[in-house]
């Protein structure tokens, strides 16, 4: 193929002659650009994480996540993770369903709503909660008494993490459902399936590599927030420490290699989702074509 | 919020906007109401004293506010570029880089702001090419600037992409083909179509900027006045005990973030309904 | 499984730099405890900044215990949570402080911007690290010491009584002023604020930013100590204020939970020999004269001045420099 | 089955999508809805479907009825019709054999039928679209036309009684389109079913339809056969819809109607003098409509319909030579002519002729001739 | 202006698009490029206007030149050409008067035109299409067919001498369709430019067109006025491209024709006789054409092309009545007669009847007749 030559995203072959695309030189610039940008902001820094986490060799390396600590944070993480997928994954098909299939008033608004989680800072969803469930907050004198504790401790931490990671399954897939239309569910409902069939038979399986990078996403952001969690975690050793709070740990008392290579676990973790997202797509263009 | 294609036959529309509105209810809106009866508890006067009129944090808000924004406009910016190589060229590595766009997702910011810290502090890998030019990137707002711009790369890069794709070729041919020449069809006709895309991603770019902490927080050196974000006064006053100082704060980024939103959301639909 | 469930167990919130201490110590402790009352017990630790994690125990974390960088700090517990008595301070021996500290200096190997004393601190060029007063417990220790040298300096080794004396006012204000000016002049030295004495030490040492540290004496220790290959020296200034880490039960939860016993205990035992062996082992300056003579050569002979005698203890100190609005805070507006 | 709906109406927001609409198909039927886009036609067939309600009326409560029962209560998949969407809508991740097996397989396990019974069905329908090779193939790995003809078969495997098509090859080719209509017809014919299809394309409806009603603005215009509403159009808006046509404007009175070039004297009207109406006031005004193939060139004057015009433009490529020519006054008329005529008269751009009417419509405003 | 193309060859990955192209198109022409999807009529549209560029051949260079000039090297903007896309690709964020005035601001300084004069331009050019009143409207606010003609409207400010449309009207009603058609048609007159437009639309393509090429796989079939190739088609894709035809496969020797059910002495074939080859060897495989009015319906046997068919269905909506019969052998046919003729005989389904061939043409495999 020669330089002029590209693929149009639908994959079909087309030859721009001094097109806007520009010629040779503008190409190879604009390449060049986004490598290096690219490199600067996001591979140096990943290969940085790895260099440290291997500066002490392989096997301190995987010692590191055989501390108790260690493992008491990987398993909290775990366990948040395990709770906040499914959650996310339901709500979102179900907020989806609604949005992307009905018309309403209002739906801006609870579209934006629904973006809040993007745009509030972290710390401030820290403190939200904190200020509804800490002890001098609006319902924390009435928690303590029933004696139901939620902040600095596994609920506080799984709230946290369902308010950050609420977007991620939805917005993937209102877009998706939406130029989907309704024409699909409508025939399968003029075929006599109910409600669920037509769900479980028709819109789940053809959504269902969206939601599948939704769920990812939620998932390795939900391994990942830091600060929301930090405000309402309380930082109790083997307790109430996620993966990001112990790599902080770890790295105040100096033990960089430990440090680096748990975060390299949350590097691994997002390339995985990369990956899993890089197959869904392909399936999904298959599909298309 | 009621119906109005109250006719639609598929099933389950109040059932799942049931569940929607109360599960965004329990998660997003009664925290937020909680912030918000935090905030009604002080006077309107500790709130302006608190919120606009200590110098601090106004000074705060010119960093978050005003690094957030350069932060976005780079990204807006690159990202424009990032997205129509993606889209628009072949080459090797393509798959790869856009594979790594969605990085900053998936890698905590405590990670990242260590991580570039690291990176750009003058004994750093590239910090340390840029010490002897007198460029001070870590622990000034250059540093801040940079954190921001790898949270916030996603957000302009992911918007822009299935705006680009689905830009038509035979627009810009048109073009052409009435003697517009490259660049000039570039800025009267390319540009123009994907402006609410690029608007978009620029406005939530900008939306997480202001409330980064986690990255920022690690590479700003958080000096009073110069360099200290206002997520940052805000965990302050917490460790200070001013719940109602951080409060004010909170309820100020908050309504920027929101109306930041909304002008995106309103935004979106207007174009949606503008190119149909 | 069930058989943790059935040990009683405590949580001690702590600040920054006491991780190494009281991994040792809790580990001492439980089995003194079992030796003791043949009960297993289990201590679980939380660490942060020292104005943050007393936050915390105010907003629901269930500390029995807390063990923090400053009196003030507890102070707010009792003020703001109700979860101790107002009048906590005295329980315990040396005013709740089973071990003290100094404030001392870390400078890069050779001392080559030769820093010797506090007045360096000020001189232009010289690149400062000190955390954020605001967020943490040291950075308030450091940012009173030198203010306390300032007046050493002006009035005379016994300033603390010519603080007090109302005939000397006006010597006093003009001293006050100059220390407020030499404050000003050493935080326009200090080209990062971190969050806490630990984050700053890491800034000092890792990413090799500044031309001194000031921090508490135990973390310069143990922090030249763990990373000594990275060529470092300490700098001990002629005068220092008398950092007094403060412990407590924090009887409101501890009596909630039934540790109330074993917090007491947790705390007393600090106070015994064997306890103050591991704190001067851990770089802290313990509170048993004894133990204290026989770890001379750690810890050196210097000034100390208290926060009491010369800015009229937590309270007054927090009014006049830390609050929102506070000389720190003008500080900076002034730059 | 037969179909009725009694005062069904229909508004979106203020808009009047479908209005006062009644109608009676019997079992059997092949009926066409055709009107102008935006006219209401695939309203209504949602409405009979039952995947739109319809407005609640003040007089008579809005019915639809299937063999006289109402069926206004039941949800779409209780109604037991064959809906075909336009573009298709096959299940994307089902095979060909899956799309059409989905409505036996979502069936209640009392009514399903088993595996093998399935399998039988699918297959026969398979062949009556002649796709029985294709039947493991993906939907996309399939052209527009099989496409369509699988939405037909899996409509049909649930047997319906009623198929509803809404512009069922709306999305194809001209040429696939003409292929697939003929073959929608038999289909309806061999399987014995009442079905309804909605299009906008005039010949569609006339070629295949039994009966054709035609829609504007959310009400009927005309109902009757291909050849009623080809030749007897009872609205302008019919005539000028169905078929292409020349217009004349002009008047009428009592004793002749004057249109453009021409004057017509009463008893020369082809098809008998307008309504009663005229002969009483003065004159009213009128249109007359001739469509192209009741025009013929003569080279002299024959009769009183006779318009002498001149030749612009020949075209012979068709079954029928059309020919465009311009009066005196230049207006632009089309006529269609035979070949065999076409080659006994000269024609060529530029000669002098003379146009004839065979057959002419008025219709004054309210009402037709 | 004129445009000739010599040895055009397009090839996507391995897939030939357009293979061996030479043509010439002289000024003033409207041509149609006619054929299936995918032909290749797209990429030799894109190839003339230099959005395309012809693959390097072994032999002689491809060229396009325009008046004789070769414009190989000069990119789109340069070559003056006008075009206009199936999907009208308007900007959506210009108004009507900035869409046609786009061509015209895009000048370089020089030779652009003042304000005043764009605006006149303009005015002209939307008075041509008849949008005048629309010219603030955004293309959104637009129905189908008016963006179509702004399109055009745009693609003719900058007053182009070569007209290229790719599929015009492709993705319009059929109503919209054939109003359109007859206004390109004059406005190509008026302006007096080349015009090349491509339509997989055979109807469009006679009706228009002073000339129509057609292409399959790449190729072209044939180039012709529309009544060469609707009434010469010179191969049997033609044959069954243009036009609707009843097919009739058989064979053919050297004295006569055997097509099902009629077998066919030499001298009895109405159009002579197929190609001298035939009279050589033994039969030879050959298929019989013959369209809908070609055939005459008749109540009694006359002459040797006549066949006793049985009527199953009778449309008679349209300029001409479709008669569907089927022979003896059980083959459909269909014959198309005039509503004159149809009122004469009896015609009603199930009545028996001869088919008269008119007219018939005969292919062999190698060659036409
Ligand atoms: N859900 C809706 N909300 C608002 N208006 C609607 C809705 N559905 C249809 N309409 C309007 O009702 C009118 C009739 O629509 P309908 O779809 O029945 O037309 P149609 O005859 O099928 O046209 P087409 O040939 O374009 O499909 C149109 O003007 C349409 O804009
Ligand atoms: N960019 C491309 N990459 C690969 N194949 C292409 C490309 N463009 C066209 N083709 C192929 O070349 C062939 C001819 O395409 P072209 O668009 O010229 O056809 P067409 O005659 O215009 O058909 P249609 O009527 O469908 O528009 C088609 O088979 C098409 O798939
Ligand atoms: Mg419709
Ligand atoms: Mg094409
Ligand atoms: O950990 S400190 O509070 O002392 O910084």
């Amino acid at each position: 193929m020669s330089e002029k030559t590209m693929i149009n995203p639908s994959g079909s072959l087309r030859i721009f002659f001094r097109g806007i695309d520009g010629g040779v030189l503008i190409r190879r610039g604009l390449i060049g650009i986004t490598w290096a940008f690219l490199s600067i902001f996001l591979i140096l820094p990943v290969i940085l994480v790895f260099r440290y986490a291997f500066s002490l060799g392989v096997v301190a390396y995987l010692q590191s996540f055989l501390t108790r600590d260690a493992r008491s944070a990987l398993g909290l993480s775990v366990f948040t993770a395990l709770i906040v997928v499914p959650v996310n994954a339901v709500f979102g098909v179900v907020m989806a369903w609604a949005i992307a299939k009905f018309e309403f008033r209002g739906k801006n608004i609870l579209l934006t709503v629904l973006d809040v989680p993007f745009a509030v800072s972290p710390v401030i969803a820290g403190m939200m909660f904190l200020l509804l469930f800490g002890s001098r907050g609006l319902l924390g004198p009435w928690l303590q008494e029933a004696g139901i504790r939620i902040v600095f401790a596994r609920p506080g931490i799984v709230l946290v993490t369902l308010f950050v990671t609420l977007p991620f399954v939805a917005r993937e897939l209102i877009p998706l459902m939406h130029t989907q239309g309704t024409e699909a569910e409508i025939s399968a409902l003029t075929l006599g399936a109910t409600g669920l069939q037509t769900f479980f038979r028709v819109t789940l399986p053809s959504i269902k590599w969206g939601l599948l990078y939704g769920i990812l996403l939620s998932n390795a952001r939900s391994f990942g927030e830091f600060g929301a969690v930090s405000v309402v975690s309380g930082h109790i050793r083997g307790k109430t420490n996620t993966i990001p709070l112990h790599v902080e740990i770890l790295f105040n008392d100096y033990q960089f290699a430990a440090s680096f290579a748990m975060a390299s676990l949350l590097v691994f973790l997002g390339v995985l989702t990369l990956i899993a997202k890089g197959i869904a797509e392909s399936r999904e263009n298959y599909r298309e074509h | 919020m009621s119906r109005k294609n109250s006719s639609s036959p598929l099933p389950g529309f109040g059932l799942s906007l049931g569940i929607s509105l109360s599960y965004v209810g329990l998660i997003v809106m009664i925290p937020l109401g909680g912030l918000v009866i935090s905030a009604f508890r002080m006077s309107f006067g500790d709130f302006l004293a608190a919120a606009v009129r200590d110098p601090r944090v106004l000074a705060s808000y010119r960093v978050s506010f005003g690094s957030a924004l350069a932060a976005a406009v780079i990204n807006a910016f690159f990202g424009f570029i990032v997205a129509w190589v993606l889209v628009r060229y072949r080459f090797p590595g393509r798959r790869f880089l856009d594979a790594l766009v969605d990085i900053p997702f998936a890698l905590p910011t405590a990670v990242s702001g260590i991580a570039l810290t690291t990176l750009y502090a003058s004994t750093g890998w590239i910090g340390r090419f840029l010490a002897p030019a007198g460029i001070q990137v870590a622990y000034a707002r250059p540093g801040i600037v940079l954190a921001l711009i790898v949270v916030g790369l996603p957000f302009t890069v992911r918007t822009l992409q299935p705006a680009l794709q689905e830009l038509d070729r035979e627009v810009e041919e048109a073009a052409m083909s009435l003697g517009a020449s490259s660049p000039k069809t570039f800025l009267r006709v390319t540009l123009p179509t994907l402006m609410p895309a690029v608007l978009t991603g620029f406005s939530l770019a900008l939306a997480r900027g202001i409330g980064e902490f986690g990255s920022v927080y690690f590479i700003a050196g958080n000096l009073p006045m110069r360099t200290e974000i206002a997520p940052l006064l805000i965990v302050m006053k917490l460790e200070q005990y001013d719940y109602q100082g951080a409060t004010a704060i909170g309820v100020v980024m908050l309504l920027v973030s929101f109306l930041l939103l909304l002008a995106v959301n309103i935004l979106q639909w207007l174009s949606r309904r503008s190119t149909l | 499984g069930g058989q943790e469930d059935s040990r009683r167990t405590l949580l001690n919130v702590s600040y920054d730099p006491t991780r190494e201490l009281y991994r040792e110590y809790n580990a001492a402790f439980v089995e003194h405890w079992k030796n003791t009352t043949g009960e297993d017990v289990v201590i679980t630790m939380s660490h942060g900044g020292s104005g943050s994690q007393a936050r915390a125990v105010i907003d629901g974390l269930e500390a029995d215990v807390v063990t923090l960088a400053l009196a003030y700090d507890i102070d707010a517990i009792a003020l703001h949570g109700q979860l101790l008595p107002e009048g906590w301070i005295g329980t315990l021996p040396n005013n709740n402080a089973p071990y003290v500290s100094a404030l001392t200096f870390l400078v890069r190997k050779g001392n080559p911007r030769n820093i010797t004393d506090w007045d360096d601190l000020v001189r232009e060029g010289v690149s400062v690290i000190t955390p954020n007063p605001k967020t943490s417990g040291v950075a308030r220790w450091n940012y009173l010491s030198a203010w306390g040298h300032s007046l050493r300096q002006d009035l005379g080794p016994d300033f603390a009584d010519i603080l007090q004396d109302p005939r000397r006012q006006e010597e006093v204000y003009e001293a006050q002023e100059r220390a407020r000016d030499f404050v000003y002049r050493l935080y326009r030295n200090v080209p990062v604020l971190d969050r806490a004495a630990r984050a700053a030490t890491n800034t000092f040492i890792q990413r090799k930013i500044g031309d001194v540290l000031i921090n508490w004496e135990n973390e310069i220790l143990l922090g030249s100590r763990e990373l000594d290959e990275a060529g470092l020296e300490m700098v001990i200034p002629s005068t220092s204020i008398l950092a007094e880490p403060t412990v407590a039960v924090v009887t409101g939860n501890a009596d909630r939970r039934g540790v109330s016993d074993l917090a007491e205990a947790y705390l007393r035992y600090l106070y015994e020999e064997e306890s103050q062996e591991i704190i001067a082992r851990n770089y802290y300056r313990p509170w048993d004269a004894g133990v204290l003579e026989r770890h001379r050569q750690t810890f050196p002979d210097l000034e100390f001045f208290t926060i009491a005698d010369v800015f009229g203890g937590w309270g007054e100190a927090n009014r006049t420099h830390f609050v929102d609005g506070g000389i720190f805070d003008q500080l900076y507006l002034e730059q | 089955m037969s179909i009725e709906m009694r005062n069904l109406n229909k508004t979106f927001g203020t808009f009047p999508a479908v209005r006062d609409v009644s109608l009676k198909i019997e079992t059997g039927q092949l009926v066409a809805l055709l009107g102008p886009s935006g006219s209401g036609k695939s309203t209504l067939l949602r409405m009979i479907a039952g995947l739109e309600i319809p407005d609640e009326s003040r007089q008579a409560g809005p019915e639809v009825l299937f063999d006289g029962n109402p069926v206004g209560h039941k949800p779409v998949r209780k109604r037991g019709v064959g809906f075909v969407f336009q573009h298709y809508s096959l299940f994307r991740h089902m095979t060909v054999f899956e799309n059409v097996a989905f409505g036996l397989r979502v069936r209640p396990r009392r009514t399903r039928p088993d595996r093998a019974e399935i399998d039988r069905k699918v297959k026969t329908l398979l062949e009556l679209i002649q796709l029985q090779s294709l039947a493991g193939r993906y939907p996309h790995q399939l052209s527009g036309g099989q496409r369509q003809r699988v939405a037909l078969a899996r409509a049909l495997a649930v047997e319906p009684q009623v198929l509803l098509l809404d512009e069922p090859f709306g999305a194809l080719d001209a040429q696939v389109r003409v292929d697939l209509r003929s073959w929608l017809r038999k289909l309806h014919d061999e399987i014995n079913v009442t079905s309804v299809f909605v299009t906008h394309d005039q010949e569609e409806a006339l070629e295949i339809a039994d009966r054709v009603i035609i829609m504007n603005k959310g009400r009927i215009e005309q109902d009757g056969t291909p050849y009623e509403v080809f030749h007897a159009p009872e609205t302008p808006f019919v005539m000028g819809f169905i078929g292409a046509v020349n217009t004349f404007r002009g008047c009428l009175n009592s004793s002749r109607g004057i249109f453009g070039p021409l004057t017509i004297e009463r008893r020369d009207f082809p098809d008998g003098y307008p309504v009663a109406e005229a002969a009483e006031g003065g004159d009213i005004p009128a249109e007359m409509f001739v469509r192209p193939h009741e025009i013929e060139l003569k080279d002299k004057r024959e009769g009183a319909l006779s318009i002498p015009v001149r030749i612009i433009r020949v075209q012979p490529a068709g079954a029928l030579v059309r020919v465009e020519v311009r009066t005196e006054g230049g207006e632009v008329l089309t006529a269609e002519i035979s070949h065999e005529r076409f080659r006994k008269e000269v024609l060529s751009p530029g000669s002098l002729v003379f146009a004839e009417l065979k057959k002419a419509r008025v219709f004054t405003r309210t009402s037709p001739v």
